[in-house]
């Protein structure tokens, strides 16, 4: 019995529309039936491009999102239907760490209070002091000054920041770490300083991770097995190093084929597997299998039956009917995998706006992790909630490289330099401000909550 | 003759009651016609703000910009704005990194691709439209014609930076500056663009600067790359010498530091202590020193001089490079 | 662009509703009840008894409301104790010159206004910037009826520029057919009614754009300087366009979608700032009604105006939405 | 001393440029900004003047405020204004009352007015908007119908005009500066219920949100510590604006009738109303307590403006 245990877990956002009651008119299928395995001590790497429904997945293990349906069984227990309260005691086992450095810490707090907040809510520690003294150590432990205790999140650097997040993980003495893109945000040397960071105290503390990322040669770091997702389900699953040398799902293998590598010898020899088209939208998922509208083997069968995630061997899952042909080179192309791939311009299937069956056109959301505002339809008028959560994630499911984090990551106390390498915008620009005089209120307080309600982005993270 | 030569390029900014930041602190590289040469570095190495003062597009007020920015025999930065003006989008033009913002949300994609068709080539109407149609055609976004009356909102990021390229070439440009273009987009949608790149150039014979903190973008892209830290240039060489030998500290203690693909699960990564923010003035030694593991005294004596160590053309601005053990046996 | 409508006034209903039923509570609490409003302070016990049956008020509260409802719906919104005239037909024979008024100082604030705004941000720090910042910060601070006072005391009184009160010089005999007095004189040909009634209109409808421009500069600004910083703006100057085109077609068009919905609100506050100007002037409009409606306690006018000024309010938020689901493709409904 | 250690004391001397602050709060770097900018120490300096006024203006005052002393002057030469004099800064007003000691008490009751009316509108607005705000971020479904509810019943408030409810309000409890208080405090509710309630949705909305959720604090106190500290900023805001517009506002209602009718009592708003009457002959008795007024609502509407530049957090670090 593995430490921890997922079984065909659904999360399905509904999506809600109506003039004056919403009635759900129809689903953004976030996640649509994983089922995995996690052993204690190991870290398994969930994988896939955004929109692919991996952070959605690590939300909903932790009960931050609703889960649909499908159980978490964690050390025995299934979590999707524990009650509220019980639910929170458990909380203390599982601990996440967040993407975004800055955002996920409270900038009123000083990282005393932040990191004391988890063990005074599950009564760990008798007073502050005894809390102060487990922080001093947990800080050590991450390579923090624990002059850090009095500062506040924005005095650090992006890199510091993200071992805030550990220590406020770890103060509690967790079994398992959710870390959704833990490196993501971070400059490129930096990025090595956290990973070893990770792979440090997961040995010295016997810690279980399930890693989310979308950088493949960072989830093989650092992974002993490796999940391939696409639009909300599992196509492959197998131990890292056997699914670098042998990917068997077509799907697997475009995007093995699409890392570029460091090293000019292996990028000159390396064999592109390009898609057409992009990703269909995770409200309106094509029929089948998921990826049968990009790919390039696909068959009839494909569009007709949906494949199971089935073990072909040492732990390798693959979830396609012609794997195995694939593998032995015997099934032909269908479509064309090279550059006319990108250039040609014959409307792809995926394209096609199937807008019969929701709403929401299939071609509205593409692969843009930060796409928000999806093609209107009538559907924009209903206060979509599930689409402000889905647009939530699909947020926090953005590849943001390095130079992002120049946002991110520009400490206060950091040189100008940096703020400066961001600075295409005019920078202290005075938000547009309320018609104060009167009662014109010009309702813009009211504009985040409408504006993420009215986002018709299908992304799901 | 070098189609751009960028000469001690300098862009300091200064802000009332702040103190002057220097963003670019004496940058110098080349691009040759038709070559493609990587501008490399992690955030705040003043890639990006290098990219917009070769453009002119830097804030007026509040900005000092130095050194000099040769293009086809004119200095791009004393160049009077006007003539600059007739320049961009015709003789040198520009893809940024993320599409979602890059494009006017409220004005149909046909009209922001004809618009330049009209200021540069003159083109109008239906002419225009079926350029423009064209043009989309070419970077392959599928039904173009429809396209063309629809808003970016409606476009998925791919496309969207598709519709941004089409605009960048629709005047056949002699350089093509992108910054960080594929930074934003997934990694299949990131092939399909980058191969759309190279085709372009390739079959253009247009110049690319290409500006990405990706190491793997550059070594599969590239064919000079110069790496840059706290904005200056601290290495510069071929593609193959630059990934085969690293000489300058920063640039083999990166490479150490990226988890490849191909590497198996065991090796460790050697990563770079510290983080951008310790580093010292340029003009007091070299800025890498605080977070370099070679470093001696004569690296805080001044500016370090770019030399040769390794291979000519492979230039290297460090006093105590990395070479192979024993320091004899240099290669030529 | 039909559901967008039909959804919008679907959502009034609740707002309607609570509005007539805060009204009809608050009608009941007046001292006296609505007897005494109509008998005045001194009536005895018996008429007041007399009264309260003639109308139905001995009746139980939710009968009482459901016939209030019911004579809104029928526009019957009682009878002005000043002029025994239906509250509605006042409201009617006076609002047009109110919308006059505020066309005009809407118009004022939008024309100086937005280039002001642009100019502001584009000169960002300049003088004129400075100027126009702490312009409208000022603008913002002066009673609306104050400003009216000075406009009248020096251009109307002093120098004889303007006229001081009315709507027409009381010798003009202009034909009245919408009741817009500027507009009658244009349809009826008879143009010199026309121009003396913008005569009439100047001074009022400066003190009243007071606040709006204020507004309006300081928004223009802001969006402005934000959309100055998005990265289409850049985009455009990358491709070299003109700066008329990068001007207009990438800066104003995104940046003045945030003051079309301000504008909209802003019309709803001008009502308020009517009455006090239209008193000043005693320009003859519903806002001049309104305070002369306020000294003589005349509450069947006063809720009527606040039924019909909620109801200019929702209908100017819908129109807003209408006009904002036009020129904002992301929000168009297809 | 090794040639490795001085190594690194020349080192530690030349970063020595980018050492970074420590302890520094957000409420510090705003009002390290905050002192930085031109516009707060004007808008601070009239705000402290007025106060200050506020407080010792009856001692200052060379005459009694209601005493009508040169009744007799003024009533003899019928609509003949006594202007300022050496007795007299400002003049007499209608009554013959000095105004200059008018103005002086008077700063004290407009101060009054300000400060009330604010308070009613941030107190009860701020309750409201705490309430729909965290029912909207953490009470789930139900959570969101209550905040519907309440939002639909803000939107009602906001169509009522300040105007209309004080004639309501005097009608009932009848004329005084109380009604003005309570009529300009009750409209500016709905702006401060709406204005809190948004800003929570937005720090809702955040990582560190979710964050306190999953090491499993309970919601009351994700709201009080996590949420509610990060949202205020714009509320302080509206708080020092509403104080000008709040005394303007004030003044509008005096002026329409409804302020305070006993003229012992001196104050700017109804010194302004009164004064309309004879602004033809005699301006400056309406201008001097119009210019306080003006002066005033500046004063808050300059400090308001910079904090709010101050307190954005596109501009922190």
């Amino acid at each position: 019995m593995s430490l921890l245990e997922l079984d065909d877990v659904k999360v399905h956002f509904p999506v809600r529309k109506g003039v004056l009651f919403n009635r759900t008119v129809g689903h953004v299928y976030a996640v649509d039936g994983v089922s995995l395995k996690v052993e204690a001590g190991q870290t398994y790497g969930l994988v896939g491009e955004s929109g692919c429904g991996k952070t959605t997945l690590g939300r909903g293990v932790l009960r931050l999102v609703d889960i649909t349906d499908g159980e978490v069984v964690f050390d025995g227990t299934d979590l999707a239907k524990l009650p509220e309260e019980e639910m929170r005691r458990y909380r203390r086992r599982l601990q996440m760490v967040f993407q975004d450095p800055l955002g996920s810490l409270n900038p009123r707090q000083n990282i005393e209070s932040i990191l004391s907040e988890g063990m005074a809510a599950h009564g760990i520690g008798k007073d502050q002091d005894e809390r102060r003294e487990r922080i001093k150590e947990i800080l050590a432990k991450v390579g923090l000054p624990t002059n850090a205790l009095s500062r506040y999140p924005h005095e650090f650097s992006g890199g510091q920041r993200q071992r805030i997040g550990i220590a406020r993980a770890l103060v509690l003495e967790p079994d398992v770490i959710i870390c959704d893109e833990p490196v993501s945000a971070l400059d490129v040397s930096v990025q090595a300083q956290v990973i070893n960071l990770l792979e440090e105290l997961q040995e010295s503390m016997g810690l279980t991770y399930l890693v989310i990322a979308h950088d493949l040669a960072v989830v093989r770091h650092i992974s002993d097995v490796i999940g391939v997702m696409y639009l909300g389900s599992l196509v492959e699953e197998a131990p890292s190093d056997a699914l670098y040398a042998g990917p068997k799902h077509p799907y697997t293998k475009a995007l093995m084929s699409a890392v570029p590598v460091p090293d000019p010898e292996v990028e000159d020899r390396r064999e592109r597997i390009l898609l057409q088209g992009d990703l269909p939208s995770p409200a309106n998922p094509p029929a089948g299998c998921r990826f049968h509208t990009r790919c390039p083997w696909a068959q009839d069968r494909c569009a007709a039956e949906r494949p199971v995630l089935t073990d072909v061997g040492d732990g390798h899952k693959v979830a396609c009917h012609f794997a195995a042909e694939i593998e032995a080179g015997t099934l032909e192309l269908t479509r064309p995998t090279g550059i006319e791939a990108v250039t040609e311009t014959k409307a792809v299937a995926a394209e096609g706006p199937d807008a019969d069956k929701v709403a929401i056109p299939a071609q509205s959301s593409g692969d843009q992790p930060a796409e928000k505002k999806a093609e209107k339809q009538e559907q924009d008028s209903a206060e979509a909630d599930a689409l402000a959560k889905a647009d939530a994630l699909a947020k926090a499911d953005a590849p943001v490289e390095a130079d992002a984090p120049a946002k991110a990551e520009a400490p206060a106390g950091a040189d100008e330099a940096a703020e400066a390498d961001a600075l295409a915008k005019t920078d202290d620009v005075p938000p547009a401000d309320d018609a104060d005089a009167g009662k014109a209120d010009a309702d813009d307080a009211d504009a985040p909550e409408s504006d993420a309600s009215g986002a018709e982005s299908a992304k799901t993270g | 003759m070098a189609l751009l030569s960028v000469e001690e390029l300098s862009v300091t900014f200064t802000a009332k009651g702040r103190k002057d930041s220097t963003a670019v602190d004496g940058v110098s590289f080349d691009v040759d016609q038709g070559q493609v040469v990587g501008l490399v570095g992690e955030s705040g190495c003043g890639k990006s703000v290098t990219s917009l003062a070769l453009m002119g597009l830097l804030p007026g007020k509040g900005v000092k910009v130095g050194g000099r920015a040769e293009f086809d025999g004119k200095d791009l930065l004393s160049m009077s704005p006007r003539k600059l003006r007739d320049m961009r989008g015709s003789q040198l033009a520009m893809i940024f990194q993320d599409p979602l913002s890059s494009l006017n949300p409220v004005v149909p994609i046909g009209v922001q691709v004809t618009e330049i068709l009209e200021r540069h080539r003159g083109l109008k109407g239906e002419a225009a439209r079926k350029e423009a149609a064209n043009l989309l055609d070419r970077v392959g976004i599928p039904d173009p014609t429809r396209r063309l009356k629809e808003y970016p909102h409606q476009l998925s990021g791919g496309m969207r930076q598709r519709a941004l390229i089409a605009m960048a070439v629709a005047c056949a440009p002699r350089l093509l500056i992108a910054d960080e273009p594929t930074t934003a987009l997934d990694v299949t949608i990131q092939a399909q663009i980058l191969e759309l790149l190279k085709e372009l150039v390739d079959q253009e014979g247009t110049a690319l600067l290409m500006i990405t903190h990706d190491l793997g973008v550059v070594a599969g892209l590239c064919d000079q790359v110069n790496v840059l830290y706290a904005g200056r240039a601290v290495e510069s060489a071929g593609r193959r010498e630059l990934f085969a030998h690293p000489t300058h500290p920063y640039a083999h203690g990166l490479l150490g530091s990226i988890p490849r693909l191909d590497a198996p699960r065991g090796e460790p990564l050697s990563p770079i202590r510290g983080s951008i923010n310790d580093r010292i003035a340029w003009a007091d030694g070299c800025a890498f020193a605080p977070r370099c593991d070679y470093y001696t005294m004569e690296c805080l004596t001044g500016t370090p001089e770019l030399t040769e160590p390794r291979a000519a053309g492979h230039q290297v601005r460090c006093v105590n490079p990395v070479l192979p053990k024993p320091k004899a046996e240099v290669s030529a | 662009m039909l559901r967008l409508v039909v959804r919008r006034l679907l959502q009034l209903i609740p707002t309607l509703l609570g509005l007539s039923v805060l009204l009809f509570l608050w009608l009941n609490r007046l001292p006296g009840g609505p007897a005494s409003a109509i008998l005045g302070e001194r009536a005895t016990e018996a008429e007041v008894a007399r009264i309260n049956r003639a109308l139905g008020l001995d009746q139980p509260v939710y009968v009482q409301y459901w016939r209030f409802l019911k004579r809104i719906f029928e526009l019957d919104l009682g009878t002005s104790t000043q002029t025994g005239q239906p509250v509605w037909d006042e409201f009617a024979t006076r609002f047009p010159a109110t919308v006059e008024l505020s066309i005009v100082a809407i118009l004022i604030a939008i024309v100086v206004g937005i280039p002001m705004g642009y100019l502001a941000a584009k000169r960002r720090g300049g003088w004129l910037d400075v100027g126009a910042v702490s312009g409208s910060l000022i603008g913002i601070c002066i009673p609306v009826f104050f400003l009216a006072l000075i406009l009248k005391g020096i251009f109307a009184v002093q120098l004889q520029m303007f006229p001081s009160y009315g709507r027409l010089d009381t010798g003009m005999d202009a034909t009245d057919i919408t009741g817009f007095a500027v507009l009658d004189g244009l349809l009826t040909g008879e143009l010199d009614a026309s121009l003396d009634a913008m005569h009439h209109l100047i001074l009022p409808a400066i003190a009243l754009s007071s606040i709006p421009l204020a507004v309006i500069v300081r928004m223009t600004r802001a969006s402005v300087l934000e959309v100055l910083g998005e990265d289409y703006v850049r985009t455009a100057e990358s491709k070299g366009l003109d700066k008329r085109v990068v001007r207009g077609r990438h800066v104003l068009r995104n940046a003045l979608l945030p003051v079309v919905t301000a504008v909209g609100l802003l019309t709803g506050s001008l009502l308020s700032g009517a009455v006090l100007t239209e008193s000043v002037f005693s320009f003859n409009g519903i806002g001049n009604f309104i305070r002369t409606s306020i000294d003589a306690r005349d509450y069947p006018v006063l809720v009527g105006f606040i039924l019909f000024i909620a109801m200019v309010y929702v209908l100017i938020n819908l129109l807003v939405d209408l006009a904002y689901s036009l020129i904002d493709p992301r929000v168009r409904v297809h | 001393m090794t040639k490795k250690a001085d190594k690194i004391d020349r080192l530690a001397e030349l970063m020595q440029t980018s050492e970074v602050t420590s302890g520094a709060s957000l409420w510090r770097e705003a009002m390290r900004r905050l002192k930085a900018s031109k516009m707060a120490i004007i808008g601070a300096v009239i705000i402290a003047l007025f106060v200050l006024l506020a407080i010792i203006g009856p001692w200052l005052a060379p005459h009694s405020p209601s005493a009508q002393t040169w009744r007799g002057e003024v009533f003899a030469n019928k609509g003949q204004f006594v202007g300022a004099r050496g007795e007299n800064w400002f003049g007499l007003d209608h009554l013959g009352r000095d105004m200059f000691s008018r103005i002086l008490v008077g700063a004290r009751q407009t101060l009054m007015v300000g400060v009330v009316s604010m308070l009613i509108g941030l107190i009860v607005g701020a309750l409201v908007g705490v309430l729909s705000g965290a029912a909207a971020t953490l009470g789930g479904r139900t959570g969101e119908r209550v905040d519907t509810v309440i939002m639909r019943f803000t939107d009602i408030m906001l169509s009522l005009p300040s105007l209309l409810l004080a004639v309501s309000i005097a009608a009932v409890m009848g004329q005084s500066l109380t009604t003005v208080m309570i009529a300009v405090g009750v409209v500016q509710i709905p702006i401060f219920a709406r204005l809190l309630r948004g800003s929570m949705l937005v720090q809702g909305s955040s990582d560190y949100v979710l964050a306190a959720k999953a090491l499993g604090i309970r919601k009351k106190r994700i709201v009080l510590t996590q949420i509610l500290p990060n949202s205020l900023s714009p509320v302080i805001v509206q708080a020092t604006l509403s104080l000008a517009t709040a005394i303007i506002e004030a003044a509008a209602l005096s002026y329409l009738g409804l302020g305070n009718p006993d003229p012992a009592i001196p104050e700017w708003g109804v010194m302004l109303a009164q004064a309309e009457r004879f602004f033809d002959n005699e301006p400056m008795m309406a201008a001097y307590p119009a210019i306080g007024i003006i002066i005033t609502a500046l004063g808050f509407t300059l400090l308001g403006e910079a904090m709010r530049e101050a307190l954005d957090p596109k501009l922190r670090g």
